[in-house]
């Protein structure tokens, strides 16, 4: 069946080129996409999943604010009744260059099942969102 | 308001500057006249406009950073080492982006948590939520000018305040901001508030006060083909005049291929004075400032540098007066205050290597220029045409009609049918170019160069191919 | 045996071979059968004149690092570096300075120091103290040709002890080097010695083994005005030509003004088809090779950086098919392996980004292109004149007679009567020219450019200014 | 009186460039200058201060073997009865980026009075000569 998966960027963040560009690639994947885009508030990203059925969200956060804006999100899915959904976020998700397993660890306490470095390859967010959500890989 | 391009009326103005100054509290603080006095007080060195002016009559090519944190004291620092250890021409505030779209309670916790964590949790400085008074500490910590840089559809009352804290210049306009940085704005709230920063900066102007106003043309920074990038930079520039506005510089971002970035910074000024004078308009001191590559940066430390030098490099080839600069951290975040430092002496030193240095202008670099031109005022031409004359209301219907469009834009008031892609040699052509007036010969000239790289790489030029140049020179060189 | 510029006899040869082969041990290690059956066993892309032809033929500029150390396993991993990390198309082995002035009893010391201190004690790698079959676990640890780099005026011994090892290039010749690095050699030996090894080079080519030769050009590094880079680069591909050598990359030092560098390097192999075609050689390979900036560097890294892409450009925009690499470390020591493999890398993606663009000549760059071809011909020409025909016999009267001259150079056979220094644009001209055999146009032209400079700055160009320009874009641009 | 300088580039090191200016600048400011230029022995060294009855031996060192070919000079002097007199070094004087304290340090421990990182200002190497060899100085 086919795996339904929320995609957006949170925040005040305009950064839309990787957003369309991983839509895309998820849709060649074989994922039903709903890209709600940019400048999407962590309400947004529940409703949209709580409407759509989805099997995870997919938060982009490029700007520096991901820190900010994705505090408390993963108690508000579960207050929402949405406990259990995957969630996943990727970007350049803090300000500055920090050590990036500090900052992994950070978005993991906070709740997030997957978190990605700046300029990740696409491939490995799909095959790992595949293995996540028990989709067989051709590879 | 009716939108239009003529000039605000003092009473319309006043009636909008006191909606602005009551946006936040410390809006409250801005005394006009006090400002005004403020800024006679200061030395020529520390006026964006002047500095500016100089340089363009030498020939120079001024260095100019962005950087913004979200502490004043640690701002003091940033610009003080991108001064004394980059040898930045021109200093810069970037605000964060909770500013930048007036979420003045969110930039106070960022503030505060930014405190509480030691380290800056802000994108940029709120200087909204300071105001004036704590932001003119640092103007006087530093020997050059300022310029407020706020990628922002709302930059009235952030105008006001760096203004009132004695900045001298203003990065952004109506269109482009309102285009790549916000969502869903309608065009024509974007024109009118940057409408209000024109007529914020031509007050001053009438007082003595030169603030001097820039564009940023570079849109959303992804492959924009300067034919589009050079018609919003003369449609902006048009509607800055209309507000009174006698000093500007435009924008443009790289593309990283040598002979076509050149040849648009080499037709820029050309096309802007050609419309203003056709406005009536004959004073307009204009320069030209060239972004250096504004998307995906590779991340390798070593191939930054490249493209920063590089940067500079087109900068004196193209006989630009400004150039905005990068840094070896681009890919990853927010720079260190040296990393930013970094990027502006190694473009300094380039510069400076160059010697002045222009590209010489043979056939294919003419060619160039002649097809910008025309791509750009076939667009232009259009706006003014669906305006009826009016520049303001042009671009409004021109956007509508997809007469001009802005390619991998996030607001949904552009169409984005216009789609970018490498030529064989390197220059950003359109892979589709959606409703943008233009004629057979543009159409042929492009169709005709994406066939050469069709044929030289026996690929399709498609749609994949066009997200593969977006990410092209962040791709590892090894 | 007499100089001249015949090739050397078999006979001669096998004498000279034996006395050069018995100089350290090792040298009896080389099996000249077995030596031909190695290289025709490696793959192509390990042949250096191989790759440099495709490239030269592609238009594509290859990255060419320099490097050493003293240990062989550290080597290894310094050539992976450049390569993994770097991206260098073409490898290097520096020697060591022991090496270079066949002090192998010090190179030994350093070898053993090395290995005790545990940091490199000698400034390349020892290779003659090693022997062809240490050294073999070099070019089989790596993917890419391998080039002998020893700035010596005696490539006897280290040339033999190279290419039995399976370096396919071989870099230094008989005016280049004897002048700039050694005190006290005459130029008559300085050629015998490098007619050996192209001898040697061409008497492997006959076994199917092609050797690349490749001439420094550099010279002392130090602002050399490219007419005389040029008349060197000549007179000693005439040199090789004599002993039969047919593949040979002629090379020179960027001097930082982009008119005139490129414009060098654009007449240079013209210079030099024109002579060999002269004596009747019409078959000879040549690629061009530019080496980034020679002299003194900046310290500060991002300064450096800066140098390092610029000559990058420089290499395209005058279509150099090989380009000689420094790094961030130059003003300080040998660089880490990291670093020399960071200068690689900001080079390649320098030269990705240049998308083969190459610079537009216009009456300006035309014009130095036509004085340096004037100037390097006068010198040529004389030099061939005072030979009565002989290069060999002419290079050396040339150099008595101050017809040759080289700037700052170390040898007391130079004159260094000839001083450089830059006019109002930056081009390399001459505060005195000494006794080189300039006729009227070009003293003229000279001095009017020179003139330039003093109006332009309201400064005596005097030998102070001279020195200054050698320190010019070492001092920090801050 | 004027005082003698030994100056030259010690090993085999061809680096002339530094050695011609310094040696011209040496001389502006008023010292009797013996250059014996590049390819310098250390004998060479002990020799001409002996000829010349020199004050100071300034070695150059640039291509990295400084601290192979400086080794047991002072003892060499001090043998030849010149244990007095003032020795100063500069250049590239070791291989590769060092961290100067400690290059530094091992010369002063080989017997060097005075010892320059690479790219020193020739200036100070002047005014710390008259100030080490008693000559005022006018600044
Ligand atoms: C182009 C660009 C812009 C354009 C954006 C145009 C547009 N509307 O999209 C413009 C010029 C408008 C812009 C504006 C700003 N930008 Co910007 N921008 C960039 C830049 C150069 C490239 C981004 C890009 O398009 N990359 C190409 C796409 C394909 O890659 P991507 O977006 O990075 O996505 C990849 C991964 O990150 C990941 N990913 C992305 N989203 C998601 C989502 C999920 C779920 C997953 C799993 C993975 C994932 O997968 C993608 C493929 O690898 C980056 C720096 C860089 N990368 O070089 C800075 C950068 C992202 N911008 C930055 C900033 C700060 C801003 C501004 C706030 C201005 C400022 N202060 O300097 C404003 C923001 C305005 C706003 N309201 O948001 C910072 C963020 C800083 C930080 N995190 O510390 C960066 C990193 C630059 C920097 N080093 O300072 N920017
Ligand atoms: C030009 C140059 C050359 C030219 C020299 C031409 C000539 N005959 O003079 C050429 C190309 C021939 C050359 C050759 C080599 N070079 Co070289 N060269 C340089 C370079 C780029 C500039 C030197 C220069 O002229 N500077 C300008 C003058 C005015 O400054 P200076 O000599 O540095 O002198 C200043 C100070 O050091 C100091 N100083 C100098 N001497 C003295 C003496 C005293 C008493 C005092 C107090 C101070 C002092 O005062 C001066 C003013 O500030 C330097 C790197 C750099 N600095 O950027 C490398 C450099 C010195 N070379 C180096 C090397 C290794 C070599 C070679 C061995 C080749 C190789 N393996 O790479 C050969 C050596 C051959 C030989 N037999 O010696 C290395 C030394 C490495 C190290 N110490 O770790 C350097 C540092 C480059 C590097 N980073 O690898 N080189």
């Amino acid at each position: 069946m086919q795996k339904t998966v929320i995609l957006g960027v949170v925040g005040v963040d305009a950064h839309v080129v990787g957003n369309k560009i991983i839509a895309q690639a998820l849709r060649d994947a074989g994922f039903n996409v709903v890209n709600i885009g940019t400048f999407v508030s962590q309400e947004d990203f529940i409703n949209a999943s709580i409407e759509t059925n989805a099997d995870a969200i997919m938060i982009g956060s490029l700007c520096g604010h991901g820190e900010l804006d994705c505090q408390g999100f993963k108690e508000k899915c579960i207050e929402a009744g949405k406990g259990n959904i995957h969630l996943v976020v990727g970007g350049n998700l803090v300000v500055g260059k920090q050590e990036w397993g500090s900052v992994h660890d950070r978005f993991l306490k906070m709740g997030f099942n997957r978190v990605y470095p700046p300029g990740v390859a696409i491939k490995t967010v799909i095959s790992d969102l595949k293995k996540d959500l028990g989709i067989a890989c051709e590879d | 308001m009716e939108l239009s391009n003529k000039r605000w009326s003092d009473a319309c103005f006043k009636k909008e500057r006191e909606k602005a100054l009551s946006l936040w509290p410390t809006g409250r603080e801005v005394d006009t006249e006090e400002v005004i006095a403020y800024h006679l007080s200061l030395p020529e060195e520390k006026n964006y406009g002047k500095v500016v002016r100089k340089a363009k009559l030498e020939g120079h090519t001024l260095v100019q950073p962005r950087g913004g944190v979200a502490l004043i004291d640690e701002h003091i620092k940033l610009l003080r080492c991108l001064q004394d250890e980059g040898g930045a021409d021109l200093l810069p505030a970037t605000t964060d982006t909770y500013t930048r779209n007036m979420k003045f309670h969110e930039a106070q916790r960022g503030i505060e948590e930014s405190i509480a964590t030691g380290r800056s949790m802000l994108n940029g400085l709120p200087v909204v939520n300071y105001g004036p008074g704590k932001v003119r500490r640092v103007v006087e910590a530093v020997d050059r000018p300022i310029m407020a840089l706020s990628g922002t559809p709302f930059p009235r009352l952030t105008s006001e305040i760096t203004i009132a804290a004695g900045f001298s210049g203003y990065l952004g306009a109506g269109i482009s901001y309102p285009c790549s940085y916000i969502k869903s704005m309608k065009l024509e709230e974007g024109i009118k508030n940057y409408q209000y920063l024109d007529r914020l900066c031509s007050y001053y102007a009438e007082h003595g006060v030169l603030i001097h106003r820039e564009q940023p043309g570079f849109l959303t920074g992804t492959l924009i083909p300067p034919g589009i990038g050079i018609a919003v930079g003369v449609l902006e520039i048009l509607l800055a005049a209309g507000q009174g506005v006698r000093h500007y510089s435009v924008g443009l971002a790289q593309n990283l291929d040598v002979a076509q970035d050149v040849a648009a910074l080499r037709v820029y000024e050309e096309v802007c004075q050609h419309y203003l004078k056709k406005a009536g308009i004959n004073d307009m001191f204009i320069s030209v400032a060239t972004h250096q590559w504004m998307q995906a940066f590779p991340p390798h430390e070593a191939e930054a540098f490249s493209v920063i030098v590089m940067g500079a490099i087109i900068a004196v080839l193209g006989g630009a007066t400004q150039v905005i600069t990068k840094t070896s951290h681009e890919a990853i975040g927010i720079p260190s205050m040296e990393a930013n430092a970094a990027g502006v002496r190694t473009t300094r030193k380039a510069i400076e290597m160059m010697r002045k240095f222009r590209l010489p202008l043979d056939d294919e670099v003419k060619g160039e220029m002649e097809m910008i031109r025309k791509e750009a005022m076939a667009i232009i031409d259009k706006a003014l045409e669906l305006g009826d004359g009016d520049v303001a209301v042009g671009v409004v219907r021109g956007f509508e009609a997809g007469a001009i469009d802005i390619p991998w834009a996030p607001n949904v008031h552009t169409r984005g049918e216009v789609i970018p892609v490498r030529d064989g040699k390197g220059a950003v052509r359109y892979l589709r170019t959606g409703n943008l007036p233009f004629g057979k010969e543009i159409l042929e000239y492009n169709a005709s160069k994406i066939k050469e790289r069709e044929e030289k790489s026996a690929v399709n030029v498609d749609y994949e191919l066009a997200c593969y140049d977006i990410l092209e020179i962040c791709k590892p060189c090894v």
